[in-house]
């Protein structure tokens, strides 16, 4: 029996890992994942690339047509966890009219802030910093990065 | 509600607020199995078989007092044919690989179950693939079961293997074994049994569930990593093929040709695993003292509380049978909290769960979903930790409420 | 002469008459070993790879940190290339069965030494039969060193493999791996290196060595049972099927067929020994940490005056070659005095030697016998133990020749 | 540096398991270790077998002739441990004359004696008493029942 352990073993509100869980599953990012912004296909994609976590099933379709150097759209379909699907649909936000060069900026400051590299998260990410939590939850990290990790396949393999 | 104390438990003891439900994935070891390990290594560590001074016979002795011991806690009279692997992967590789390429020939069924782990279901795919056999996947009732009259449906002549989880680690279903044993038998094939998730939970007594061949892991019954077993029947064992060759394992080695060692050793080449043996042997032990009824009933009650709980709150599926017909596991889903994200916001509460495939991707598919969140009880759960998965659970839909969808 | 002291092993401090000489079998275990074990039990156990929460993190953290210094220990730059498996005979037979299955086909030839322990021996030999191709058995010099030229000879198009013992378990012979891999490489075979006698005893830098794939167990440098390793070239593992099928080595298993996970999960299938990886990381840190040219200086002190003073006595024979090209292992035999009945009376004098065939039948039927006396010497032997040894072959030599022959 | 115990690991002569080596190694059986009596080989044996231990290559021969029931003689070849052989040489001369029970019952003591079961050491083992110190050796076993498992298999197997 262990009945001095039932009382500390009730959920208890003060601890830091709450507080960043918390954090992490604010309001934007849950809006992300219950209304994805520019979730669905292109008709005529430059880019169309998909991409599986085998370990939890995540899945992101990822979709970019260029004008020239820049990305005229992005699009994405796919289904899986909160942090997944809103990182799909805040990264089609951000980047949609950048500039490959900044594209690839905004990935590599991504990736890095989402490694819990310090400074990385900076206002260039504008609302992508709400998945910077994440950094603390390594197993939760192939989520955030799936669609990055799309983005960088595209970005080498030019149209 | 009785449970194993947890203050016997290093690891429990050391985290009082930790909330341990993934015991269908590790189990935490107790003090007795940590002790034997070490006290092994202290008094009687030599290299078992091979010498022929005292300490290496006293480290004999105990690698096969360990192998006695786990051969009785699991019902197996005749201890030779209980084989030491590193678990339960490597037990129905064997089986596949040794047995399967001996036996399994073109055209040939092999007979699996959709509720299979990957352990007992890749390696018979792998082989068929091979062989250019067939696999035929037995599909399962609504609440996971599988049903003999659909199985009897696959069986038939060319079957050679049927293979099946005795318990599910997904949805916790035990299986009628001896009516997939005596259905195999009935059409010539063997019967493999995926134990895995039934010895650390059922009163298991091998030779009276007449399969051929058995297989577990120590780890997930209290036991060290690396060390599990393999129970085969005599006949089917003398006539296999080893699977590894090497020391300890021949008789004669001769420039163009071997001959094997008797059994257990033609099975288990190199030098042994003697210290987790050992660690195994003291976990069947302790199981033994507290008894297996005791500690099915210990986990009746749990998984009981946890499912009406559970079900009673909107949004949440849990998948597979009802709680009395089910082991310690329970699958489930809450509304469109994705089970990462669910266990997640629990870890946040101390509360251990598993979320994803389960190593069971066919049974995912067809229950669905890419992932559920699992929770499994053991000897040192007790209410407080059902409370605490269900203050978790709640704290997440509560989380997720706040955006309407 | 230096040694590390026997109060930091515990079994050699609980019984101070002890004279351990059979490390060439299995070490003893020093307590950093034993309590980074149990620290791994006490702290962060829990399935690594699979879990979502915090516990299973630090599991899976420590298990690749364990890698990652076992990697360093043993020069592997790229860490993904050491895989993890119960020990040298494993690493072996996955290398036999799964790379040869692949690359061996009729006629090809397989080229080992005479000199095989038979975890090196019996899987080429089985897979040579099994694919009706040819073993063929590089005979060694008078000291038992390998010759290049004779080696050379048998060396062609068809040769797909050239299998060797870095250092001989037997002979403590040490081979010119280099040059053997030179050979191979120059009649595009791989070169498999046993590295089980090497490991523990030298400065090894396999990417250095050249070799394709080389193996060790755990328990042979201190570390614990159930643990080894394979090394092997990215581009090789890449290419091969895996060995065993399961969980955590899969990436997609649909109901037809299976994708495989990226190294070094593909070849380790279900739940890894994570404890035993941490216990052997332990063991790696302190034997840098001694320094392995230290390691060496120290044996070859003791090898050089056991091999000097065992030579002085009338009707002993030391098989292999001289003291300063040999590692710390010495067989031996005495006048007509058997090697078991030798080590029956060394026991009795608390000196553990092996006596027998040491898994290498091959080796002793070319020496001429069927048995030798074997004393192996480690880190914390000293010259006492050198002294013991002497006395007890003495007393042995003596109480024979109580009866003239 | 173990400089405390060096001492302690020097040879020290009151030991209950040297004096039961000793006892083991006596001149009786060194004495047909280097002399085996009844070695050589039968020519028309009724039963000649072969036994090898794998485990130290010991190796006997043993060869049975029989008068109805009465073994007539008994040879043997082989090599090996001193133990293995005296053994196998005690056991030609304790069976030389005996018949098929009598063998049996001497065969039945002397494994027991063995396996150290207690009193089963009597007269009738005679000289194969002073093997009596192995059944401290579980190691030894085979070795010193080396030739008896062949007598067993002879037995049985009636020619
Ligand atoms: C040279 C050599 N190779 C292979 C082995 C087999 O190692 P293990 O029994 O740990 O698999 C040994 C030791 O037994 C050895 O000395
Ligand atoms: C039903 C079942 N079978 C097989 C396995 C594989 O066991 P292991 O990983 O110990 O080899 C597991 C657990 O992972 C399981 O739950």
């Amino acid at each position: 029996m262990s009945a001095p352990d039932d009382q500390a073993r009730v959920p208890n509100a003060q601890d830091a890992r709450r507080a960043n869980i918390a954090a992490l599953y604010q309001e934007l990012i849950l809006d992300h994942y219950r209304r994805p912004r520019n979730r669905g296909n292109l008709e005529h994609p430059d880019i169309s690339l998909r991409k599986k976590n085998p370990l939890c099933g995540d899945v992101i379709d990822l979709q970019l047509q260029f004008d020239g150097d820049t990305l005229r759209d992005v699009r994405f379909t796919g289904e899986g966890c909160a942090i997944s699907q809103a990182s799909a649909s805040m990264l089609t936000q951000r980047l949609k009219g950048r500039t490959r060069a900044e594209a690839a900026e905004i990935l590599d400051r991504f990736t890095r802030m989402v490694h819990g590299e310090e400074g990385a998260a900076d206002e260039s990410l504008g609302d992508l910093r709400a998945l910077s939590g994440v950094a603390r939850l390594p197993v939760r990290h192939p989520c955030a990065l799936l669609a990055w990790d799309i983005l960088a396949e595209a970005l080498v393999s030019r149209p | 509600m009785m449970s194993l104390p947890r203050s016997e438990f290093p690891l429990l003891a050391a985290s009082p607020r930790l909330v341990y439900l993934d015991s269908a994935a590790t189990t935490q070891k107790p003090r007795v199995v940590l002790d034997a390990i070490r006290d092994f290594y202290e008094n009687d560590n030599a290299n078992p078989h091979r010498g022929a001074y005292e300490l290496s016979v006293r480290a004999t002795r105990r690698y096969h007092d360990a192998r006695a011991r786990v051969a009785a806690f699991l019902g197996v009279r005749d201890s030779d044919c209980l084989i030491f692997t590193r678990g339960t992967t490597e037990s129905l590789n064997l089986v596949a690989s040794s047995w399967g390429r001996a036996n399994v020939g073109a055209g040939d069924e092999i007979v699996v179950t959709a509720a299979e782990h990957h352990a007992n279901f890749v390696p018979w795919q792998q082989l068929a693939l091979e062989r250019t056999a067939r696999l035929r996947i037995c599909e399962l009732e609504a609440d996971g079961s599988i049903d003999l009259d659909r199985l009897r449906t696959l069986l038939g002549s060319r079957t050679r293997v049927v293979a099946f989880p005795y318990v599910s680690n997904v949805l916790g279903t035990i299986a009628p074994v001896r009516e997939i044993v005596d259905l195999a038998h009935g059409v010539g094939a063997i019967a493999v049994c995926d134990g895995a998730q039934a010895a650390p939970h059922l009163s298991v007594c091998v030779d009276d569930l007449g399969v051929d061949f058995f297989a577990a892991s120590g780890h997930k019954m209290l036991g060290p990593t690396g060390i599990g077993v393999l129970v085969g029947r005599r006949y089917l064992l003398d006539a296999m093929p080893p699977f590894m060759t090497g020391g300890d394992m021949i008789e004669f080695v001769e420039d163009d040709h071997s001959t094997w060692n008797r059994l257990p050793h033609k099975f288990e080449a190199g030098t042994p695993n003697a210290a987790g043996a050992v660690g195994l042997a003291a976990a069947a032990d302790l199981l033994q003292r507290i008894g297996m009824d005791a500690v099915r009933t210990h986990e009746r009650g749990l998984v009981n509380a946890a499912y009406q709980r559970l079900a009673a709150i909107e949004g949440v599926r849990i998948y597979g049978p009802a709680p009395e017909h089910r082991s310690g596991v329970l699958s489930f889903n809450v509304g469109d909290v994705h089970p990462h994200d669910l266990a997640t916001i629990l870890d946040s509460y101390h509360v251990c769960i598993r979320a994803g495939h389960h190593c069971a991707q066919p049974l995912m598919r067809r229950l669905g979903v890419s992932a559920t969140a699992r929770a499994s009880f053991y000897v040192y759960n007790d209410d407080a930790d059902v409370d605490a998965l269900v203050n978790g659970v709640m704290a997440a839909r509560e989380m997720f409420s706040r955006v309407g969808a």
